[in-house]
């Protein structure tokens, strides 16, 4: 599986590359409208064509990639820190602390969750930022799941004991011993969090509630190309496939991350 | 078992009670009011029957006091009246029940039926070209945004090559066919929208199934079936598959809440009276009986869902007594 | 004697990411009729990859670079697969080590024997059932009925291996490869099992390869030993001269190492008065068993009742019993990591049972059985052994003559302190545990199975450092184990202690010669003792 | 009118552009959509007139499957405020009078009406023998049932307000009505479209729960048959119709979500009819296969899009600022952009091609130097040159609203927005939800400018866009345009029958409008429609497609669906 995990790495490098250096990478202004070039094909001066107010797509999906990457990372970060810190507590201190969290994250993983970001988003104005948080508040279900299991084995490990016995507090012992180690799945579940994440931001888009233009994000993009799919292939096919190689990217660095926090999978 | 069953309905309501509550307050937050949205900047419509409206149908009194009678009327089962049309909540639900519930139920067999068989197969070969190749084609499938493809999908297969119907799941002159033909027109309008659904369902079930497998494989009761001199196929399938697919059975149940919420997207694409699409349309209305009464049956029927999982995984593993502590 | 197997020029390596270790380098032997072959040897010596080459079941990375194992006339080496299945539970089948988890979890245990003969095609079905009956009766299990319904997580351990026991023999196979069946298990049990084997091998005329690294099985049951290290033969003889007359050096360290342990030479130093650091009053602790609707309880399982017992300064006492016997809970409780229901807990005379001040905690401490549990992978050594250092707020400069001199005594390098935990050997990360523990300079080290999971002649070096140390530093041992010999030779005075109550306490002397209650005598005959052979005392 | 317009979702545009089947909540003033509606599909002008001209006599057959985005609520005609609802209503409905082909009105359940008193009252004579679809005869007793449904407040009806200034309403004997009115009032024999119900079936009964909103009665061409809520409606043709039987016999009303959807539904011959997008008009459907199945028309526009500035705002309290802006931004370029052409500039409140448009209002040109000159007068004038106008320290900066999920208004906002950006105007573009946006924002004049639009129906009457007294919380005149001269004309405009007086007066009203530029007339977007070659009888006019539907046939042996 060594290539694969390489080429994903590669992907994601990309991708931070695109992100940080846009406005040396782009070739036109992204946001210059140009009525004239509407829907011009690719060609040497449009790299990947324009779109229907004759913007360079090119740029407008560099911009994006920084969107992009913004919703991927805040919005699973987010999720990671709520996840892990329930986790970790439900899991360390048991009894009806673990109760009353696993049952409300139990009602969470009920909660048709497409729901709540559909209504949040549909009332809140639809930034960016909302966006984020609202997919952050609503994904941590799973890796808290992952994090309270881990806990629990790591409890009982002889090291806390032995920790215990030396008259460390529970806090040192939870930030020193539990959490680093229970990092590694944690870590995991982040990575493919955020290709999950960026195919949420493409979906809200396709209803509307995604990133507004004239913020470009892929998601906004794809849709714009949706109508005019028979005319301009390009406007669609392009952020489709930037989405699909970022996915694909994390997914694959997901993959090569368990395999290295779970020896046994290399083999 | 019964009390393991009993234990796990009563668990079930305060879940069931916390969700409703959590949505109710949700909801309420967004500023308008169905009565806004149906009269909305009508000049016919003055301000004081706007506001006689919103007393007709209780939105003046304060949020708390509304759940109480929403959560009063839910207990006797009456889900009350869509804003919209006036019609039952619970006739809408029931008519677009079934459709999202049938194309799911088909997208979770063919999820599982392609999935588990490329779990099984890369874990045995691991590291072979198979595996490579399914690997990156399940993630493909995966990362690949749904709209798009059931666009791409319908262009062709249904107007380029005319094999499929484009939309919709019933063809036009549906009444007057015969069984038969109903079925086979049905089955026909629901190829595309079922593969499109569950095309990014098989990579998380492939790739769970593959690790289950790996670890199981070096179990050392695999070893000792060996040593028995069991032929390799009988060790896999007697031992190895069931041990590895029995926590598949929980994904399963954690799977329910997207599906029966239902692909808004692909419902949109494929023009498929869905609870998808009864949601977002609700949502967009401020139709606040619907958004409820849809909330509770999905959550009923999720809650459902993950309880059948659990107790089929307890039938699988013996380990697991019903409530004793181990 | 007809030679039934023969192993020529094995060699046998390993490929793991990149770099290749030679497992087996080219060794040759045979196994004659009728007879039990004693393999012994450390971690690590090959002898189980060898069992493993001749079932044919290495995992893919080993690879047989060379050799040939001959049975009936074919090199089972080269057969196709499809033969080596028929060769595999009928002519020759194989036990392992860990009984918890050789069995599958989810199928009942008359399937999974019957299973075999299924696949042999020998029998029918009501027939299957009748003969698997028959099998377990064999192996001395009282009720088969119910045994043959059960599943695997309902037997103990040595029910369990009664099973494999039972499924190895099932087609009277002409070799029975055991692979350590007792070692996981407890020393009442493992008498047990042996004494099945025996009437096995004698009945259904079983040749055996018996692997094992306790020299006092082998004493008991090999006709013929070979002695294994780092891949190679070191040596081979008959079970007698072997033992008597052993010509390597490495066997002649072994069997001293093994006599040691267990004859163990009492150099007590006898009873003395000292006064008393630590006592346990009539301390009970007991955990719930929760049944029904609303997991309330519907009894309690008691795990340590009423036990009282002290410890002298300078006095090394000794804590045996059998596995779930309660000792390392009481261990736990010593240390203030679980509250007692009942009972009180006197440190130097004050009652500390509720309340572990910082002080008292760090008088005592604890050095754990598994090393590779017992440290956390995530830190560097250094971190790992100061970890303690904290409540005696120290500047940085004293900190790290602490940790020199605290390496010093456990012999660890000091340019190892940027190390981790998986850089280290099983015996190394061991002595990092006490270093660890001996950072706080405490005045009592509880010590709960400390070298059980390690090979003899380490587990001899830890011993000898723990003396030492206990008399550089005035130090008081609660050593636990349910090792026997171990306790013999270091402890002076001896508790053991049977399902939560201590049937008997006295010095090493009286507990080990004149035993007063039953359970100790049968503990003791079970010990299998290398002396008897060797004509030792 | 509502502000609905082409909103909500994506193009709430209905297929048949101009002022055929208009959106209910899109009718602009007083005339109820019924009326425009029932004018639409049920006027026989030409049949009746060329009564004798049978030489192909048209056979019945076939089906007719209609596409729409969005599925009907109710039927109950007087409830029915969505497109979805009034589009099918309108075929099962009649109303008193209808318009012709050429606006002018005529009679469909009256025979004739006589006006008297100077226009404050009219007599109706309804025609005889019309009977329900259930076989009941059709009286006067019907009207008086639905008049008194409309004015009861008890019914959530968007219809009311016309009909609370009749003053008296008799019934004289069965097929005679004498409605009487305070003051004239010019569109009020276009209220009477309003689609009649049948007295003899709802009588007492809550018309917001009745069954009949599921199965409706009525005297219309087509009867109820069948409705699959959320994908399609069922009718069938009426055989004893009073005007002659529809030659094709069943309509089919068929739901599709999503406008790519639909066109590729339309590719496959499913569906006879779509509202196409600009896009869809002049690129995707140029293809040898699309013209050999479908005929392409372009008809006249039946709304606007505008960019409305808050007139009590700093930024556009002065009006030579909103002459500058209208100065800055091409109207041309956008019409390009986002309708690829196919839309009218407009320079007034007023459609172009109806009778209210004064031609003769020149647009004004695009120069961005006179837009800075004017700006300047004004006091905004850039001194710390970083490219943004200021005036006494405050920065010329401000937010454009547009609602969510109308992809061309949003983009006109960023044409827009550019185009400002060059005379040194900074404008942000924020999209909100409808309901949001309406609440929070334009009820509670929460706002700096607003792109929008009106759909308006067919009688010019601007009262409640334009007129002062219009500008409480959630009536149309949110921008607060306050002009006497133009009250006076609009009340004149609307008092009197005389068409000549009224069409001066809406001539003067334009010209004023568009000199105080309240809001930048941008551009009204053509209906742009496709329809099966199949049926023959189809005569576009500049009231739209359908409205001699019921003389629509398929030649022999042409049907696509058999009975």
């Amino acid at each position: 599986m060594k290539p694969l995990i390489t080429f994903g790495f590669i992907l994601i490098a990309a991708l931070f590359v695109a992100a940080v250096f846009a406005p040396f990478i782009a070739t036109h202004d992204h946001t210059a409208i140009n009525i004239k070039e509407a829907y011009l094909p690719p060609s040497a001066s449009h790299i990947f064509g324009t779109d229907s107010l004759g913007r360079d797509l090119f740029s407008r999906m560099v911009y994006a990639s920084r969107v992009v990457l913004m919703t991927g990372f805040v919005a699973v970060g987010i999720a990671a820190v709520i996840g892990v810190v329930l986790g970790s507590f439900s899991g360390y201190f048991g009894g009806a602390i673990d109760s009353v969290i696993m049952r409300f994250t139990d009602m969470m993983l009920c909660f048709p969750v497409f729901f709540l970001i559909l209504s949040v988003v549909a009332f809140v104005t639809p930034g960016i930022l909302n966006i984020m948080v609202i997919i952050g508040c609503t994904s941590w279900m799973g890796i808290a799941r992952l994090i309270r299991a881990e806990v629990l084995t790591l409890r009982t490990k002889d090291y806390v004991l032995a920790a215990k016995a030396l008259g460390r507090s529970n806090v040192y012992i939870v930030f020193r011993h539990i959490i680093p180690n229970g990092l590694g799945p944690a870590l995991v579940n982040f990575v493919f969090g955020i290709a999950g994440a960026i195919l949420v931001e493409s979906a809200l888009s396709f209803l509307g509630l995604g990133i507004q233009p004239p913020d470009p994000s892929w998601g906004n993009i794809l849709l714009e190309g949706k109508s005019g799919m028979g005319v301009a292939w390009w406007v669609s096919v392009f952020p489709g496939l930037a989405i699909f190689f970022t996915a694909f990217g994390f997914n694959m660095l997901g993959e090569g991350l368990k395999q290295f926090f779970n020896p046994r999978l290399k083999r | 078992m019964t009390n393991y069953i009993l234990r796990r309905l009563i668990g079930m309501i305060p879940v069931l009670f916390g969700i409703t509550l959590i949505s109710f307050f949700v909801i309420h937050l967004a500023p308008g009011k169905p009565t806004d949205v149906m009269t909305d900047l009508n000049p016919k419509v003055s301000q004081e029957s706007r506001l006689k409206l919103a007393e007709l149908y209780g939105f003046d009194k304060p949020v708390y006091e509304q759940y109480f009678v929403w959560l009063s009327r839910i207990v006797k089962l009456d889900f009350g009246a869509s804003f919209l049309d006036g019609r039952r909540v619970a006739d809408k639900i029931a008519e677009r029940l079934p459709v999202t519930i049938g194309i799911n139920l088909l997208s979770v067999i063919l999820i599982f039926g392609a999935a588990i068989p490329i779990g099984v197969k890369g874990a045995l070969h691991y590291g072979s070209i198979f595996d490579r190749v399914t690997t990156s084609a399940v993630f493909l499938m995966f990362s690949l945004p749904s709209f798009w493809v059931g666009l791409l999908a319908i262009s062709f297969f249904g107007v380029q090559m005319g094999w499929l119907p484009v939309s919709g799941i019933t063809s036009l002159d549906f009444a007057s066919y015969s069984l038969w033909g109903k079925c086979v027109d049905i089955m026909r309008h629901l190829i595309l929208p079922v593969v499109v659904t569950s095309i990014g369902g098989i990579a998380g079930i492939s790739r769970y199934t593959r690790d289950r497998m790996i670890d199981v494989m070096n179990e050392d009761y695999i070893r000792t079936a060996v040593a028995k001199g069991l032929p390799k196929n009988k060790v896999i399938s007697k031992h190895a598959v069931r041990n590895a697919l029995m926590p598949v059975i929980t994904i399963a149940g954690l799977m329910i809440p997207g599906l029966i919420s239902g692909s808004v997207i692909s419902e949109t694409i494929f023009n498929i009276p869905g609870m998808g699409r009864l949601m977002v349309d609700a949502v967009f209305t401020r139709d606040y009986n619907l958004i409820m009464g849809e909330l509770v049956i999905v959550t009923f029927l999720t809650l459902a869902g993950n309880f059948a999982a659990d107790i089929v995984y307890a039938l699988c593993d013996p380990r697991i007594k019903f409530g004793e502590k181990k | 004697m007809k030679k039934i197997l023969e192993v020529e020029n094995l060699r046998i390596s390993y490929l793991n990411n990149g770099s290749r270790t030679d497992a087996v380098k080219d060794i040759s032997f045979i196994l004659n009729e009728n007879e039990v072959l004693g393999v012994v040897g450390e971690s690590g010596s090959g002898k189980t990859v060898t069992a493993l080459s001749i079932m044919r079941i290495l995992s893919h990375e080993a690879n047989i670079s060379s050799g040939r194992i001959l049975f009936e006339g074919k090199d089972l080496l080269s057969i196709c697969e499809k033969d080596m299945e028929n060769v595999r539970g009928r002519n020759i089948s194989m036990i392992f080590q860990e009984p918890f988890s050789c069995l599958n979890p989810v199928m009942t245990v008359g399937e999974q024997i019957g299973e075999i003969y299924r696949f042999h095609e020998l029998s029918a079905g009501c027939e299957i059932k009748k003969q698997v009956l028959q099998l377990l009766e064999k192996v001395k299990f009282a009720m088969p009925e119910k045994t043959y319904d059960s599943y695997p997580h309902m037997l103990s351990g040595g029910e369990r291996q009664r099973v494999m026991i039972a499924m190895s023999v099932a087609l009277d196979p002409r070799i029975l490869i055991a692979d350590e069946p007792t070692t996981a298990l407890d020393v009442t049990v493992q008498a047990e099992i042996l004494r099945i084997l025996c009437e096995l091998k004698k009945e259904c005329g079983l040749s055996m390869i018996f692997i094992t690294h306790d020299l006092g099985i082998i004493s008991k049951i090999a006709d013929r030993v070979m002695v294994m290290k780092d891949g190679k033969i070191v040596e081979e003889n008959t079970k007698s001269g072997l033992l008597s007359k052993p010509k390597e050096e490495y066997t002649k360290r072994l069997i001293s190492a093994a006599m040691h342990l267990s004859s163990g030479a009492a150099e007590t130093a006898g009873e003395n008065s000292n006064a008393v650091i630590f006592e346990a009053r009539n301390v009970t602790k007991s955990f719930p068993i929760e049944k029904g609707i609303l997991r309330k309880e519907t009894g309690r399982f008691y795990a340590v009742k009423n036990v009282s017992f002290a410890v002298r300064k300078g006095v090394t006492a000794g804590l045996v019993g059998q596995s779930g016997c309660g000792k390392s809970t009481l261990a736990k409780i010593i240390l203030g990591l679980e509250k007692p229901d009942s009972g009180q807990i006197l440190f130097e005379g004050g009652d500390i049972t509720n309340f572990y001040s910082r002080r008292v905690r760090g008088m005592m401490q604890i050095v754990f059985q598994d090393p590779f549990n017992s440290l956390n992978p995530g830190m560097r050594m250094r971190d790992i052994v100061l970890e303690g250092t904290h409540m005696l707020k120290l500047d940085a400069g004293s900190r790290e003559d602490i940790l020199r001199d605290v390496l010093g005594k456990v012999r660890l390098s000091y340019n190892d302190r940027f190390k981790f935990p998986h850089q280290f050997s099983g015996g190394q990360r061991q002595r990092i545990a006490i270093a660890r523990a001996l950072a706080v300079r405490p005045s009592l080290l509880v010590l709960d199975e400390p070298v059980s999971s390690l090979d003899v002649l380490i587990q001899q070096d830890i011993i000898a450092l723990l003396k030492k140390l206990k008399t550089e530093m005035g130090l008081t041992y609660l050593f636990i184990s349910h090792d026997l010999g171990l306790i013999k030779e270091i402890a002076d005075e001896v508790y053991v202690m049977n399902e939560g109550i201590i049937v008997e306490h006295g010095t090493v002397e009286d507990v080990y010669y004149k035993p007063k209650d039953t359970y100790t005598k049968k503990l003791i005959e079970s010990v299998p003792v290398l002396t008897k052979l060797t004509g030792g005392k | 009118m509502t502000l609905r317009s082409i909103s909500q979702r994506q193009r709430l545009r209905t297929f048949l552009p101009q002022n055929n089947l208009k959106i209910i909540q899109e009718a602009i003033k007083k005339i109820p959509l019924f009326l425009i509606i029932a004018v639409f599909f049920l006027s026989v002008v030409f049949s009746a007139a060329y009564a004798g001209d049978k030489d192909n006599t048209p056979n019945c057959g076939d089906a007719f499957v209609f596409s729409s985005i969005g599925d009907a609520r109710t039927l109950v005609p007087i409830l029915a405020s969505d497109a979805p609802s009034s589009e099918v209503a309108g075929m099962i409905f009649n109303g008193l009078v209808k318009y012709d082909e050429e606006l002018n009105i005529v009679g469909d359940l009256a025979r004739s009406w006589d006006i008297e008193d100077g226009g404050c009252t009219i007599i109706f004579h309804l025609r005889k023998g019309v009977k329900w679809h259930d076989g009941a005869p059709f009286t006067a007793k019907d009207v008086k049932f639905t008049y008194e449904k409309l004015i009861d407040p008890e019914v959530p009806t968007p219809y009311s307000g016309d009909f609370k200034k009749v003053k008296t309403f008799e019934v004289l004997d069965d097929h005679t009505i004498k409605v009487a009115y305070d003051r004239p009032f010019a569109p009020a024999l276009s209220t009477w479209g309003m689609p009649v119900m049948p007295e003899h079936i709802l009588k007492g009964r809550d018309l917001t729960k009745t069954s009949f909103s599921r199965c409706p009665i009525g005297t219309g061409p087509y009867m109820f048959k069948k409705w699959q809520v959320g994908s399609r409606i069922d009718l069938v043709s009426n055989p004893d119709y009073f005007e002659h039987e529809p030659y094709i016999t069943r309509f089919i009303y068929r739901v599709i979500p999503d406008s790519d959807t639909m066109f590729l539904e339309l590719l496959t011959k499913n569906i006879d009819i779509m509202a196409m997008t600009p896009l869809q008009y002049s690129r995707l459907s140029d293809t040898r296969q699309f013209k050999k199945n479908y005929n392409k028309y372009k008809l006249v526009p039946s709304s606007y899009s505008y960019l409305g500035f808050n007139l009590s705002s700093p930024f556009f309290s002065d009006t030579r600022v909103r002459q500058a802006i209208n100065h800055a931004v091409d109207k041309k370029e956008i019409i390009d952009g986002v309708l690829l052409g196919l839309g009218e500039e407009l320079t007034g409140p007023f459609l172009p091609g109806s009778w209210a448009y004064d031609k003769t209002v020149a647009p004004v040109s695009f120069e961005p130097a006179k837009a800075r000159k004017l700006l300047a007068e004004a006091g905004w004038t850039d001194k710390d040159a970083d490219g943004i106008v200021e005036k006494d320290g405050k920065k010329f900066e401000f937010t454009i609203l547009t609602n969510l999920g109308n992809n061309q208004r949003i983009s006109a906002a960023q044409i827009i927005q550019k185009r400002l950006m060059e005379i040194g105007i900074k404008a942000h573009i924020r999209v909100l939800e409808w309901t949001v946006f309406i609440n929070e924002f334009i009820n509670k004049k929460k706002f700096d400018a607003v792109l929008l639009g009106w759909n308006l129906s067919r009688d010019p009457d601007c009262y409640d866009i334009w007129h002062s007294s219009k500008t409480g919380p959630g009536e149309f005149n949110f921008l607060g345009y306050n002009n006497p001269e133009v009250d006076l004309l609009i009340e004149e405009g609307r008092g009197t029958f005389d068409i000549e007086k009224r069409k001066d007066a809406y001539h003067r009203i334009q010209r004023i409008i568009y000199d105080d530029a309240p809001c930048l007339f941008l551009y009204a977007p053509n209906g742009l429609a496709a329809v099966n070659n199949r049926f023959s009888g189809i005569k576009p006019s500049i009231i739209g497609l359908l409205y001699n539907f019921i003389d629509w046939y398929t030649p022999k042996g042409g049907e696509l669906y058999e009975l």
